[in-house]
């Protein structure tokens, strides 16, 4: 037993773990929210804790993830664009997942938990759809009531995603504020919070808000990284891929990724948009309930973000994200929209995959590190694919 | 010093809001609040993403940010101004943690300030700026809702300054048709902690309060009303400091009357 | 061993079988080519026995199926709907697979036969875009160029489907002829292989056409049914569901759903759309290669189908379902429009699944024939979800 | 019949097709036909899916059928007819299917016609139609292309009657640029299969001839040509049956020099 403790770097001990009480991972997390939202906070936090112990509860979600989810997702060798490459790129395909991203493993967590709770309607904030589809999904599926708040900007850009909200039965409230962005939708589902705490729950999708949500959403989306630890030490010489990448928006693929890693020596790396990069290029600050990274200007306030990928564009990241990067277990790096677009016609073409412009920001930046060096020829590297194109194929269209 | 300040007033409170910066002559209503008898006046510094406000205020922050409002203009404009009743900032943690809790708070202070209050920052997580505040005199209240449990009610009484804020309705700042039923109860709890601390802090009922009626209402229960988005409103509307502050005055009297 | 074969009734020995070197089923089948087209189906059909005879070739299909589309799909209990309708209704997701639909399997099986024969490039039509997008995918995973036919019409209706192919490299051809739909989509596609036999592979997209391409694609579509067989098997007291339901556009699905169950006792239905419902309501006929049961006038013209989902708006069936139909051990019904889109909206709002509006075709039946009667109450049904309803989602939000 | 009528006429042949029921007035364009020297005639009976045809002659079958043309109508049409040459039908199996082959075959030898082609009938699909046509004494020809391996011509030589259909090219019917190379030699192949079983039925070379130069070319290896959408695509462009006769007739010479 001890000797499993010691082959673990020094730093790793206590990473990824339960952030105690107050929900603090180093100097972030925390719980930055109105008053009359502490107390439901602390009921979400009871009941995860106590769902989250309960065997019973545990195997309620991995029956919907099998039975309904379709997960394990695969692992696809990206053959041909490996030789490209000249690496060893592994998909861990999250496209796969029902309703398309793996919005839906952390939704599906929440929602049992809001039925355990006896709330009878979710509210979520969505920015490329996905959470919003996921959650109207999760919905459907437990009888239960949605309410998805958008940016009235990605409910443009991303149409289909809110028709697919309203035919399974959501109701989808236009975000006029701000940047029109996830962002300002974020804002608006805590303000309807507050309003109806006693019977909807927050569906909070990404490692981003008040103490549990972001511990909570990275248990439920830890999933991917252990399906993918398990399928690695299958698919791999050396059982542990060199590189975990994944793309960051609010970081919960990510998230859910490294925590399945973070005990290996795979370095981490989480990509986020250039004009959204709240890891890479925020400082320390408070938003939407939580301490962490945010893009603001010189007087503090928070700068909008601008990503070709409404998933991430926002300006801030998940608190635990924040602290991996000070502690310097995972790196944060940026890529640009064109970088992006290119990358996704690549791996649509080299190996059949269209996906979302989200997950090819990750694609991108192997590509980059591929050719430049940075990533050693022959390195074997787990990409998680968060989610498939076709909410973005017109956009795609247009830039090609 | 508020604390004083209100219970020299002698009478039910009344504190008006305004979101700094808000027009070219901003300063100016707050003049208007003080003709029409505010006791106190809330400054709001705006920031880029209000939480807590609802459409109003959201509109108000928008528009003074984009004046080119900064919380430095806000204490500029209000430097050296002296309108005989204690100014309260009121603003989002993010801008108090941008410059840190000590600077920020003495800056609020050279500028005149006597009272903060940072809707977004729960007691748990206010250690910190309770403490840089207290350093550089400046008293921040802590607000209260309708769902908190009595023995956090208790330490909110306990370590609020100033006054207590007491947020009577489930939802943000704005104009609202009546006042909920649940504010006099929640006021009736704060008081009782109040008293069992041996301190006599007023308690300010505020959000929702839209028209004299629900001012009068309100200040029955509580020591007296904060009314922001009803006369925030009017100065969207493009109603000048005399109009507002002649709104705020007929709140003045069904406060007056109404007590 | 004699006593297995005792079990299966009579009239079912030798169904679902090799239809021999003509392709017969019945009065149905054969190869109704022009004979520059004799040899190249000779050809594939040769390189179809042999490598279907070949455990390599099976490996290889098994590992993409697994690895790149995430098969076995899942069996989903539609909990909420079942408890409706007072049945026991279960889902075969081929919703879940990559890109979308089933008809990724069949592609997948052809698109590697097209490589072990040495071609360089997939032919294909399409109706709703769903084999279109699937030829795509395989051609960019195997490193081959696609060329697909679609009709104007459908072009129109399901525009994501048309870029998602772009996207993917593929080039798409307009069809004008005719009704513009799926029909004259096919008939451009022979026209054109014609000319290109010797580097094109004609990869057809349903249990349709010259010999071998009924039976071939039903043997890469079988895995649906072989799969849900043992699902079944671990799902149900009984083993086997009463009722074994799919829709039928050329009748891919089906047969692959079929082929799982025609040696049990379960009664097998397909669902046509009734403005195309070549088995219900068509006469023998010979049109694209084979001789089956297809919608004609009164002067022997092939008659337009109509059917709100572009994948159903054939006007034939596949030989082997006009077959089953004569023999009895298959029986094939009609839904209307109307009936599919409430269905639709009705699976996603029960279970959170969008369908495609082609397999809404066959959760209408099931709805209907529960509220008649004729499904009993209690009876198990399995039923094939052959696709998600990305791809209509707009169709759906203007009817709503 | 049409071997015995192909061999009296002591030149090479020329076979110029029409859809029929394509105009209102169509069997004019027969008789224009004859009189520019066509050895025989094709009429294509519309099928609403002519899977084997370029553009044009699918235009012509779509204007056809939108007229209002049945194979009924068709037949009634060339009633009583006596061009003075053979005339070949052609059409796609479904029309031979749908009043099953011995009606089929019947009803076109009273209506005055020799031949058959129905190009999607392979010859391993087509024993039931030549025992039919065999019956109702209507040549039924098969087709033979340059992808058919030799023991399958044989057969295909050996069954086909009236004439032998060599598809010169890899395509559908339509207009080319050039004559295919390889038709020669399919040409060529075909009458050593036919010299081998004792016949010497023609070999008529068909699909992509488009112009004078293109029908001398190929008549001369083969012993004759059918051409279709050459004519077909004036015909659509509303040229008269004289104009189109015309074209037919520079054919005609351009065969009877070239060869
Ligand atoms: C496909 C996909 N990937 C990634 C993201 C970003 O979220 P996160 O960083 O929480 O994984 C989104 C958000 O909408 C998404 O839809
Ligand atoms: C989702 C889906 N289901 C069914 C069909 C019909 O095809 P088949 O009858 O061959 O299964 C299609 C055809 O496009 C389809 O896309």
């Amino acid at each position: 037993m001890s000797s499993i403790t010691e082959v673990l770097p020094r730093t790793r001990a206590g990473v990824m773990v339960d952030p105690g009480p107050r929900g603090r991972f180093g100097d972030h997390g925390g719980r930055y929210v109105p008053e009359p939202l502490v107390a439901a906070c602390d009921e979400v936090a009871a009941a995860f804790a106590e769902a989250w112990a309960d065997a019973g509860f545990r195997r309620s979600l991995a029956n919907l993830l099998a039975l309904h989810v379709g997960r394990p997702t695969p692992l696809t060798p990206a053959w041909r664009l490996s030789a490209e490459l000249g690496i060893d790129l592994l998909l861990k395909r999250e496209d796969l997942a029902h309703t398309g991203s793996h919005k839906i493993n952390n939704v599906l967590g929440q929602a049992l938990l809001a039925t355990r709770m006896g709330r009878t309607r979710l509210i979520a904030e969505t920015g490329a759809g996905m959470h919003g589809v996921a959650t109207a999904t999760a919905a459907a599926l437990l009888g239960l009531e949605a309410t998805v708040f958008m940016g009235e900007r990605d409910m443009e850009r991303q149409a289909p995603n809110v028709f697919r909200m309203r035919v399974l039965g959501a109701e989808v409230v236009p975000v006029r504020s701000g940047s029109r962005t996830l962002k300002d939708a974020t804002s608006q589902a805590m303000r309807h919070w507050v309003g109806v705490v006693d019977e909807a729950y927050y569906c909070v999708g990404s490692v981003i808000g008040p103490h549990p949500y972001p511990y909570m959403v990275r248990e439920f989306q830890r999933v991917i990284g252990d399906e993918a630890r398990g399928q690695c030490a299958a698919e791999l010489p050396t059982g542990v891929p060199d590189y975990v990448v994944a793309c960051v928006g609010g970081g919960s693929n990510a998230a859910g990724t490294f925590a399945g890693f973070v005990g290996t020596p795979a370095r981490l790396i989480g990509v986020e948009a250039a004009g959204g990069a709240g890891a890479a290029s925020g400082r320390a600050g408070v938003l939407h309930g939580f301490r962490s990274s945010f893009l603001q200007d010189g007087d503090g306030q928070i700068t909008e973000a601008h990503s070709i990928a409404a998933g991430l564009d926002y300006p801030g990241v998940g608190p635990e994200h924040a602290h991996l990067r000070d502690l310097g277990r995972a790196r944060y790096v940026t890529v640009e929209d064109s970088e992006v677009v290119e990358a996704a016609v690549r791996l649509a073409r080299t190996e059949g995959i269209v996906p979302a412009l989200e997950s090819a920001h990750a694609v991108a930046w192997v590509i980059r590190a591929a050719a430049s060096g940075e990533l050693p020829p022959g390195a074997s590297v787990l990409l998680t694919l968060s989610g498939r194109g076709d909410k973005d194929i017109s956009t795609l269209m247009e830039l090609l | 010093m508020i604390e004083a300040r209100f219970r020299a007033a002698g009478r039910k409170l009344l504190m008006p809001y305004l979101t700094g910066g808000l027009t070219d002559g901003w300063v100016e209503y707050l003049r208007a609040f003080v003709e029409a008898g505010a006791d106190a006046i809330e400054v709001g510094l705006p920031f880029s993403d209000p939480t807590l406000d609802g459409p109003t205020i959201q509109e108000a922050s928008d528009a003074a940010l984009a004046r080119g409002t900064t919380v430095r203009s806000v204490l500029a404009d209000l430097n050296g101004l002296d309108l005989g009743v204690p100014l309260v900032a009121s603003t989002y943690y993010n801008l108090v943690a941008h410059d840190g809790p000590e600077r920020f708070c003495a800056a609020l202070r050279d500028a005149g300030f006597a009272g903060l209050i940072v809707p977004d920052l729960p007691l748990d997580e206010a250690g910190e700026l309770i403490t840089a505040a207290g350093a550089a005199g400046i008293e921040l209240a802590l607000l209260a809702s309708v769902v908190t449990p009595a023995p956090r009610l208790a330490l909110i009484a306990e370590r609020s300054r100033g006054f207590v804020y007491a947020v009577s309705l489930m939802g943000t700042t704005g104009e609202r048709h009546e006042v909920d039923a649940a504010s006099a109860a929640l006021v009736e709890r704060l008081k009782a902690e109040l008293a069992k601390s041996g301190t006599a802090r007023p308690v300010l009922h505020g959000f929702g309060i839209t028209t004299p009626e629900h001012a009068a209402r309100a200040s029955r229960a509580a020591d007296g009303v904060i009314v922001g988005a009803a006369l925030v409103r009017r100065v969207l509307d493009g109603a000048g400091p005399e109009e507002v502050g002649g709104y705020l005055a007929t709140m003045r009297r069904a406060i007056d009357q109404g007590a």
